[in-house]
């Protein structure tokens, strides 16, 4: 490897033939970010994304909250995945603080985490289609993702930014007959989602359009370090819930999807596929759980710490293996949190990827890496 | 009625199939720079069609030379002449190519518009009908338009191209302008039916007439070079690559030729009028002006460039004098076909130098004698030729011209003059062509012997068979041409 | 009232024509060029030939207008030139023009053509096609080699040499 | 007191109401009623009762009602009416309203969404006004740098191009704003307006997306009429004419769609790239060039180019119906009228009729507008669909979906169609 | 039919004299084209109306090809100056001095 | 052909939902129901009850002005400022008790959690638009009022599609 | 760059091997964890698995420690070994090395994640690289932690100073972003990194890099 960017990766001089356009901020394709494009024709030469529109320093606030006032900021990133957002920092809380987690809060931690994880790839899925001039894959799971926030709603009492995961559990205990309705709607939710590929993923004008554009091949993927649906849909059978178990995922029966092509339809396929092993997990889930116990070991409000100590926790999030790494100098505030999110490693992968491809799948390609532009900003 | 089998429409299918069916094999293929696959397609479909002209002779189907006909084409033995000997030149082209367009791109395309340009080249021999006359003219043209410009990172092959196709563009604007003043004139489009109307044309029209037939030398004239209009010719032959060049001075010319007598010796003939003098003046100022200019040059594709305006006026002194020898029109036929050889051998030796060594200034051609041996041999006879020494082919087309040219004198007074001017100006012509042999045998010392390419060596051997051959032996050609000669008041009394 | 829509149309053709040589904007001499050809159209309709004036509406506004507009815009540099043509120059391609037109306006006036007039109906389109798929068959056949090869020589052309170069799979 | 409007007060609300209606009605007066004699002076007036009806007897009508009937008769036929109301403009302004509303409706229907609803009670029926009373009350913004003519004139000539084209369409027999022998040809000539008008309009804006946009318009416009000529030779063949209304009127036995369906799916196909439907909304990708060659247009001037979009919409589907679907032609639904209602029938004392507005009409032409209206909806509906169900597709792709499968297609359609006239099928001698 | 042939060849013959003039006069290429192009269209109108005079269908005809050649010619004309610009960026032909002549 | 029927499939699969029954909530006429009371502490376990995190409910005989849950509040919203209150209760000395800036509350409920005495709960009243600043600041009085919610819809499952009935 | 091909079947020996007893130096870095009280989190009751790993796995990062301070001996310092978590403490002149050493000899192959921690006490900025591993699958929960220290300054410009330390992104492609980011919260210039360019703040910024100590949110 090379210390120089690879060759045209660089922005260029824009003369007559090369175009620079702005995507984004305030442009319909862009989300919360700015892309520099440079086309030729019709194709990019070289891109230069552009975060930090929405960059609000989570990090910097977190040093001057103690553990459990941190827990409703830091899930702001991603609202959508608030529960997994939150969960490496929940686990290192844990381990600093030095807490134990009852055993049926944690199966409602993989509960919330799922569902949540449905509910972020539902919203990503959206954006995909209505990217790809899909109106009717925006509708749709915008409308189904509305079943499941019911049911996040029934369980944590807020629609997007549950502030559910507590060090030592979770808030509060499942609402009656929650197992009955969170099966019947999970049932309900898998079915529509099957029927998602007759109109979307099985579409032929689909495939023609997504196939074989912005290729991340097996090493490059590697080499890149990037991370969830992007790896594993060039082939790296790698998911943080099999490899390094947290909670009682090592109990559950977890199936990895992995896609060999690497394409921007492999990259969106994957996510969808995660979706139903969501399902199959919750499934699961909602079964081994046991009847009854605490779901919550208290804390004060304001809890001490028992020492200086570094902490560094993974977890799988809706995008890619999620790192917390907590820096405690014992005292009741965090002295450092640093998130280390998919969206962000992700991004290295987007103008890698933009090089020489037309300018019509820039939405395809770009979105395909399962990016969320304020998690990256953070 | 035309029949299927008659040449013109067998040159169509072999010649447009292939030519059509080439760039769709190259998208096919999706290989790169197979270029000897494409050329040898072309060659191969070309020698079919010369095949094919060569036994429509032999086995009689051809009419004689009836340059008139109820139909928009005519299988007659003087559009069979310019048929081979256009292909002749198409082939030389095809050939040379094989070694020039190596490292270009996209030769599919080029062997396929080589093709294309052929047949209009052919079909406007053919034609008897103004506007089938009119569409092969552009289908001879549009392609080389392209042609000429197919060397994209070359600014002056650019350039040439530019103002070949304003040019060119132009004259077929005023061929269409010529066309519609006929038409309007004698309410049809046959070349026939036009002849006959303007026999018969009301007198108060006349000047509308001579309009047309004005129109008509003006819009050939682009093409053939006749000296008022032939000023893009020089930078266009310079600019182009060598073996377009080739098709362009040895062919497109041509068929400019081929329209003239097919529309402006008959009109002249049917109009009555004595256009005779302004096309000697014509040829007389052509052949000076384009042999003075020669000497000047120091590039040798533009020297021959002039050099080839110059024939175009020894030619013309055939047409000039056609309605008063018989002899005329059979100089002009045989100068043709000869320059055809002469010129395309010269400018695909050209071609053959630019590929090797990358020169085209005389000064550079010190010692080429010994670097390329056989084809400065080759450019040296058809220099020779062309300049009319005498024991080549060039000799006898030169003797029949200016032979005409006194034959007419009988009726024609001046005429005699015109075989003055056209001695003296080949004996101008050979100075220049001397230098260059000087140049290229007596000059220099110690210059290495550099690999020819085989496909020029082929072009060469051919046309210095060709030229020393029918120049040893000129009866079986002369005998062709003599058939293949239009009667002029066939035409008229059909 | 086909006398006021023949000197209209006049006005509309040759002031256009005029216009498109002499506008400093190539965009707007493009925009007159159209004027001129659908001037023609115009013509070509009070000459009861519809189906030439609705063809030559369609090629020549529907592709060459397009082509000479995309390319006028793709050569946007330039979209202004400097006038430099010298007077002389163009001093003498009035006078060549007033002669053009002087000469040629009077040879056609004081020809025989005045008197040619007509009250026989136009021909018929039907009649055209007869006549092409029965006389002017080789022609066509020309006709459409010359647009193949029009097409490819243009397309080779207009082919950019580095897209040539590394050309892509899909 | 209100929160919102603090100072209201009803007094001064009644007496701008007031003043509005003072000023309504004193323009109505000096404006609207000479309007209306003029326009009667251009109208050939009926002869009522053996006397020649004046345009300012003709103004009289609300004290003899019996003379508005032939007031309105002699107005339908003059080219006014023709043009403006039934088979040109208004009568593709409504349908072309029409379709908006099929449109938001059926898409909100098949994305499991609601639609408009709460505009006009029912169904949100109104909403197409409220978005246009929005339009045109928005302010038009011009980029400074913009090539101002051009830009004003680009949805003019827009909306002009696709009124041309409506001009065109045979709506009922004898109903047509524009019978013009070469209908077909006429059709390419106008279709071939669009693609310059779209550039003019790209370029004129002086913007990057807009340039995109045009230029990609430019492709898909410009490449797609090839098919789409090639494909209509198929029924110029077998109907030997041009004529569009000789075409509608050669289909009263079946459609040519039975003989020619691989023609009909060409021109469907190219028709939604002519339109720039979903999947080929290429030149408005929105997610890659915001929204292609309409992006600088604001206020009403996006308003024009949407009405002309929704009529040149029209008159494809139209096109397509007239060409494919058999046009007028359909089983005839409206009974014949009675005598009694066109002359009325004497019940003892009491005269009942004559039904007034019915003489207006023929059976005819009811009954072929009444098929027109039914195949061209259904049409529209099969143009809308895709935009529910398909993604939009790349423009490489377009391209050489137009230049490969559409054009071979096109060719197997004319050959089809050759030999369905050389077999004797069809043509003289044939089923028709 | 109130106008009269010669009419339309005057109008013909007066595109043909701005033809003229623009070629000679302007250097830049579009404008050439533009100039040819007028000259042909005076043709075809010259055509036409001759053809509508003498009752044929030949001179619509002719005109057609003449349309359809030009459409070709224009193309190539067109992608020679986009390589031209390429390389100039300029397209005025007195700029283009790598030939003498 | 793979490609033809996989456009058939997909237009099949678009037509086949304009028939389907649709859940669309229409908001102001039908409002969702929701789990229990709203977000509570059940005092015998010490863990949360599960419900919406609406607006909150004040009991005044528990609240004791300890400001527990004002600090709960600085790190995340500083919504909650602790008032006089002119009543005072025998178990709150202070007389102080929170009022809520609904302009700046997050609903995250962590004061719920803080309340040692289980004063502080939410209730399932999420519509608290006001046209002015000020109204959206809650003085202990109205928070102790309990809100009357209608609130009825619940979604249904079937065959053809899920509704809110 | 890295080993191309797929995941090994794996690894087994090298825990085995390496048996020497490591000097373990975890003396004086700042946070400085007890392992053997760290390394047990999951107190799980009545599960098979907790039993067996804590004896086996922290032998095996051990392991990957102990080929380190081989290779490196005084130059690094181990900073914990904990379960599936290992500290290298490295100075900055060794980083790059070091780095080098982990993707080729130990199939490390990318960064997680580049933090930088600000030490005013220390006047030192330490700068954090999450390494793991996907080609490896015995790696596959394993986190190598290489920090190292650059020293601060007081009134810092980012880029002009000596808040310096070498870039690995010519080792690790992934860390590029991440030490973008870090130059611009907390104002290290990584030498070699090409693209030493502003990442998430605005275009104008001017203030100190945010994430240092002494810049201090406005209230707090």
């Amino acid at each position: 490897m090379t210390a120089e960017l690879p060759p045209g990766l660089a922005l260029q001089k824009a003369d007559e033939r090369i175009m620079t356009l702005n995507v984004g901020p305030q442009h319909p394709g862009s989300g919360h970010m700015r892309i520099v494009v440079q086309i030729d024709g019709d194709y990019i030469v070289a891109c230069d994304p552009d975060p930090g529109y929405v960059h609000r320093g989570e990090e910097k606030m977190a040093e001057y909250r103690n553990y459990i006032t941190n827990i409703p900021h830091l899930e702001r990133p991603v609202i959508h995945d608030s529960c997994n957002i939150l969960y490496p920092y929940v686990l290192g809380a844990e381990e600093i603080l030095g807490i134990e987690v009852p055993e049926r809060a944690k199966y409602v931690r993989v509960i919330a985490s799922e569902l949540n994880r449905c509910i972020y790839t539902m919203y990503w899925l959206a954006i995909y289609g209505i990217f790809l001039g899909h109106s009717t894959m925006f509708m749709w799971p915008a409308g189904d993702r509305e079943l499941l926030i019911d049911l996040m709603e029934k369980m944590t009492g807020a629609r997007v930014t549950h502030a559910h995961f507590v060090p030592g559990g979770v808030r509060n205990d499942l609402p009656p007959n929650f197992e009955d309705t969170c099966l019947r709607q999970v049932n309900y939710f898998e079915r529509r989602i099957k029927e998602y590929a007759a109109v979307f993923y099985d579409n032929p004008v689909l495939i023609s359009r997504t196939r074989g554009t912005g290729v991340l091949s097996r090493q490059d993927a590697i080499r890149l370090g990037t991370t969830g649906s992007v790896l594993r849909a060039s082939g790296i059978d790698y998911d943080l819930r099999v490899k390094e178990p947290y909670d009682v995922y090592d109990e559950l029966d977890v199936h990895t999807n992995v896609m060999k092509e690497g394409d921007s339809y492999a990259r969106s396929r994957v996510p969808w596929l995660d979706m139903m092993e969501s399902c199959n997990i919750i499934r699961q889930a909602l079964q081994k759980i046991p009847k009854s116990g605490s779901v919550r070991t208290k804390l004060k409000p304001n809890p001490k710490t028992k020492g200086p100590a570094t902490v560094y926790k993974r977890v799988e999030s809706g995008r890619g293996s999620l790192g917390c790494y907590i820096v405690s100098d014992g005292k009741p505030e965090p002295y450092r949190v640093k998130m280390s999110v998919g969206s962000f490693r992700n991004l290295i992968a987007l103008p890698y990827l933009l090089k020489g491809e037309k300018l019509g799948n820039m939405p395809s390609v770009y979105w395909s890496l399962n990016y969320w532009p304020v998690e990256a900003d953070r | 009625m035309l029949e299927i089998t008659s040449t013109p429409l067998v040159l169509i299918a072999i010649l447009g199939t292939v030519g059509v069916a080439l760039p769709i094999i190259s998208i096919a293929r999706k290989e790169k720079g197979s270029n000897s696959f494409y050329a040898v397609i072309a060659f191969a479909a070309l020698i079919v069609s010369m095949g094919y002209v060569g036994y429509q002779f032999v086995s009689d189907h051809v009419v004689p030379s009836a340059l008139f006909s109820e139909d928009v084409l005519v299988d007659d033995a003087f559009g069979g002449f310019f048929a081979l000997a256009l292909l002749i030149v198409a082939v030389f082209t095809t050939v040379g190519s094989f070694n020039y367009m190596r490292r270009h791109n996209s030769p599919a395309v080029y062997y396929s518009l080589i093709l294309l340009s052929t047949i209009g080249m052919v079909l406007v021999a053919y034609s008897t009908d103004l506007v089938m006359l009119f569409v092969a003219w552009e289908l001879m043209s549009i392609p080389t338009y392209v042609l000429v410009g197919f060397m994209k990172r070359n600014p002056s092959s650019n350039e040439a191209a530019l103002k070949y196709f304003l040019f060119g563009a132009l004259s077929s604007a005023v061929i269409v302008y010529g066309i519609s003043l006929s038409y309007g004139l004698t309410g049809s489009t046959n070349i026939g039916e036009v002849i006959r109307g303007y026999a018969a044309l009301d007198p108060s029209l006349y000047p509308l007439a001579l309009l047309s037939v004005g129109m008509f030398i003006a819009g050939f004239g682009f093409k053939m070079g006749l000296v008022p209009f032939h000023q893009w010719l020089p930078d266009t032959y310079e600019g182009a690559p060598p073996t377009i060049t080739a098709l362009l001075a040895a062919a497109t010319k041509k068929a400019g030729f081929a329209a003239t007598i097919r529309i402006v010796v008959m009109g002249t003939v049917a109009l009555n009028v004595d256009w005779t003098l302004a096309l000697g003046i014509l040829a007389v100022m052509t052949m000076t002006v384009g042999n003075v200019a020669a000497i000047m040059q120091k590039n040798i594709s533009r020297m021959l460039a002039y050099s080839s305006i110059a024939h175009a006026g020894y030619i013309l002194i055939g047409l000039a004098v056609a309605p008063h020898s018989s002899l005329g029109l059979q100089g002009s036929l045989y100068q043709i076909l000869n320059h055809a050889v002469m010129k395309g051998a010269a400018f695909i030796a050209i071609a053959g130098i630019v590929t090797t060594l990358a020169v085209t200034h005389i000064d550079k051609l010190k010692g080429l004698g010994r670097r390329m041996p056989i084809t400065s041999l080759g450019i040296v006879i058809s220099l020779f030729a062309l300049a009319g020494v005498p024991p080549l082919a060039g000799f006898w087309s030169k003797v029949l011209l200016f032979g005409s040219a006194l034959d007419a004198s009988a009726t024609l007074g001046w005429a005699s003059w015109l075989a003055i001017a056209g001695v003296l100006n080949s004996a101008l012509s050979l100075a220049y062509y001397g230098w260059i042999t000087r140049k290229m045998y007596f000059e220099g010392e110690k210059e290495k012997r550099v690999k020819e390419p085989k496909s020029v060596i082929g072009v060469m051997v051919f046309s210095m068979i060709f030229l020393v051959g029918f120049g040893v032996y000129p009866e079986p050609i002369l005998q062709f041409v003599e058939f293949a000669t239009p009667v002029l008041s066939l035409g008229l009394m059909p | 009232m086909a006398d006021a829509v023949f000197l209209a149309l006049t006005v509309i053709t040759i002031g256009s024509a005029i216009a498109a040589l002499e506008l400093r904007s190539l965009i707007y001499g493009s925009i007159a060029l159209m004027g001129t050809l659908g001037g023609i159209a115009g013509f070509f309709f009070l000459l009861d030939s519809p189906f030439v004036a609705l063809f030559q509406l369609a090629v020549y506004v529907g592709s060459i207008a397009v082509l000479i507009l995309f390319t006028v815009m793709l050569v946007r540099r330039e979209l202004i030139f400097k006038n430099i043509e010298d007077r002389r120059r163009k001093f003498a391609g009035l006078a060549l023009m007033l002669v053009t037109m002087v000469a040629l306006g009077a040879v056609f006036l004081d020809s025989g053509i005045k008197t040619i007039t007509t009250d026989e109906p136009a021909a018929e389109f039907r009649d055209i096609g007869m006549s092409f798929v029965t006389y002017y068959w080789p022609a066509l056949i020309l006709m459409a080699l010359i647009l193949a090869g029009s097409v490819t020589g243009s397309l080779v052309l207009a082919k950019r040499e580095d897209v040539e170069n590394d050309q892509r799979t899909s | 007191m209100s929160v919102i409007a603090p100072k209201f007060k009803l007094s001064e609300f009644v007496k701008s109401l007031l003043d509005n209606i003072f000023w309504v009605l004193l323009l109505m007066t000096i404006v609207g009623i000479p309007a209306v004699q003029i326009a009667l002076f251009y109208i050939e007036m009926p002869v009522i009762h053996g006397e020649l009806l004046t345009p300012f007897l003709a103004l009289t009508w609300l004290a003899d009602p019996t003379r508005l009937l032939p007031v309105i008769h002699a107005l339908m036929a003059t080219d006014f009416f023709r043009i403006a109301a039934f088979p040109g403009f208004g009568f593709a302004a409504l349908l072309a309203a029409g379709t908006i509303f099929i449109e938001r409706k059926m898409l909100a229907k098949l994305q499991l969404r609601v639609g408009p609803f709460y505009c006009g009670k029912i169904e949100g029926i109104l909403q197409l006004m409220g978005d246009g009373l929005k339009l045109i009350s928005k302010e038009i913004i011009i980029p400074a740098k913009a090539d101002k003519p051009l830009f004003w004139a680009a949805p003019v000539l827009f909306v002009g191009a696709a009124a041309a084209f409506v001009a065109l369409i045979p709506v009922a027999p004898g109903w047509v704003v524009a019978d013009v022998d070469m209908g077909l040809l006429a059709v390419f000539a106008v279709i071939g307006f669009f693609p310059i008008i779209t550039i003019l309009s790209a370029w004129s804006a002086n913007s990057k997306f807009p340039f995109i946009g045009g230029i990609r318009a430019l492709f898909q416009m410009v490449s797609f009429e090839i098919p789409l000529i090639l494909s209509l030779l198929g029924v110029v063949i077998v109907t030997g004419t041009l004529n569009l209304s000789e075409i509608s009127a050669s289909q009263s036995f079946f459609p040519w769609i039975v003989f020619l369906p691989v023609g009909a799916i060409v021109f469907f196909i190219t028709m939604l790239a002519e339109l720039e439907r979903i999947p080929f909304d290429l030149p408005e990708a929105e997610s890659e060039i915001v929204a292609g060659w309409l992006t600088e247009f604001s206020g009403m001037m996006y308003g024009l180019v949407q009405l002309g979009t929704y009529l040149k919409l029209y008159a494809f589907a139209a096109l397509f119906v007239v060409l494919f679907l058999g046009g007028w032609n359909g089983p005839m639904v409206v009974p014949p009228f009675p005598e009694e209602l066109l002359v009325g029938v004497e019940m003892g004392p009491v005269k009942v009729g004559p039904f007034p507005g019915l003489p207006l009409f023929d059976q005819a032409m009811l009954n072929g507008t009444f098929w027109f209206v039914i195949k061209t909806v259904g049409v529209i509906f099969f143009i809308l669909l895709p935009r529910g169900v398909f993604p939009r597709i790349r423009i490489d792709m377009l391209l050489s979906l137009g230049w490969t499968k559409l054009i071979g297609l096109a060719f197997v359609n004319i050959f089809i169609a050759l030999g369905l006239l050389y077999a004797g099928v069809l043509g003289p001698g044939g089923l028709q | 039919m109130t106008n009269e042939l010669v009419d339309f060849t005057l109008v013909s013959v007066a595109l043909l004299g701005i033809g003229i003039y623009g070629l000679a006069v302007k250097r830049n290429f579009i404008r050439m084209l533009f100039a040819v192009e007028i000259i042909i269209n005076a043709a075809n109108l010259n055509i036409v109306a001759f053809g509508r005079y003498l009752s044929h269908a030949a001179g619509e005809s002719l005109a057609l090809f003449s349309i359809a050649i030009a459409a070709a010619e224009v193309g190539v004309g067109l992608s020679l100056i986009i390589v031209a610009y390429r390389m100039y960026q300029n397209v005025d032909i007195a700029d283009f001095r790598s030939l003498k002549g | 052909m793979g490609t033809a029927t996989g456009i058939i499939k997909a237009l099949n699969s678009g037509i086949k939902h304009i028939a389907i029954k649709r859940f669309t909530l229409r908001y102001p006429e039908e409002k969702l129901k929701f789990v229990g009371d709203g977000y509570q502490f059940d005092p015998s376990t010490g863990v949360g009850i599960a419900g919406i995190k609406g607006r909150h409910m004040l009991f005044h005989d528990h609240c004791t002005g300890c400001q527990l849950c004002s600090i709960a509040c600085e790190g995340v919203a500083e919504a909650i400022a602790m008032v006089k209150v002119p009543d005072s209760q025998t178990q709150n000395k202070k007389s102080i008790m929170p009022q809520i800036d609904y302009g700046k509350c997050v609903f995250c409920g962590l004061c719920v959690d803080a309340c040692p005495f289980y004063a502080l709960y939410m209730t399932n009243d999420y519509e608290l638009s006001s046209f002015s600043k000020e109204g959206l600041i809650y003085t202990p009085a109205q928070l102790a009022v309990k809100p009357y919610v209608q609130q009825d819809s619940e979604i249904q499952i079937t065959d053809r599609g899920a509704t809110h009935g | 760059m890295m080993s191309d091909d797929s995941e090994k079947p794996v690894a087994d020996p090298k825990p085995d091997t390496k048996s020497s007893p490591p000097p373990k130096p975890d003396t004086k870095s700042s946070p400085p964890p007890k392992p053997d009280t760290k390394s047990s989190p999951p107190p799980k009751p009545a599960s098979k698995k907790p039993e067996e790993k804590p004896i086996e796995l922290p032998a095996f990062e051990k392991g990957i420690s102990d080929k380190l301070v081989e290779k490196f001996g005084d130059k690094v310092e181990v900073g914990f070994v904990k379960k599936d978590r290992v500290r290298i403490n490295i100075s900055k002149e060794n980083i790059h090395k070091v780095a080098e050493f982990v993707r080729d000899a130990l199939n490390y192959d990318h960064v997680e994640s580049v933090t930088g921690v600000d030490f005013p006490t220390d006047k030192e900025i330490e700068v954090v690289y999450h390494v793991g591993s996907y080609t490896d699958s015995s790696l596959a929960r394993q986190i190598l932690v290489l920090a190292t220290r650059a020293p601060r300054e007081e009134n810092p410009i980012p880029g002009q100073d000596s808040t310096r330390l070498p870039s690995i992104r010519d080792v690790f492609y992934s860390a590029e972003f991440g030490e973008r980011e870090v130059f611009e919260m907390l104002g290290v210039y990584f030498e070699g990194h090409p693209d030493n360019r502003r990442l998430l703040l605005p275009e104008d910024w001017a203030d100190l890099p945010p994430l240092r100590k002494d810049f201090a949110i406005k209230g707090r």
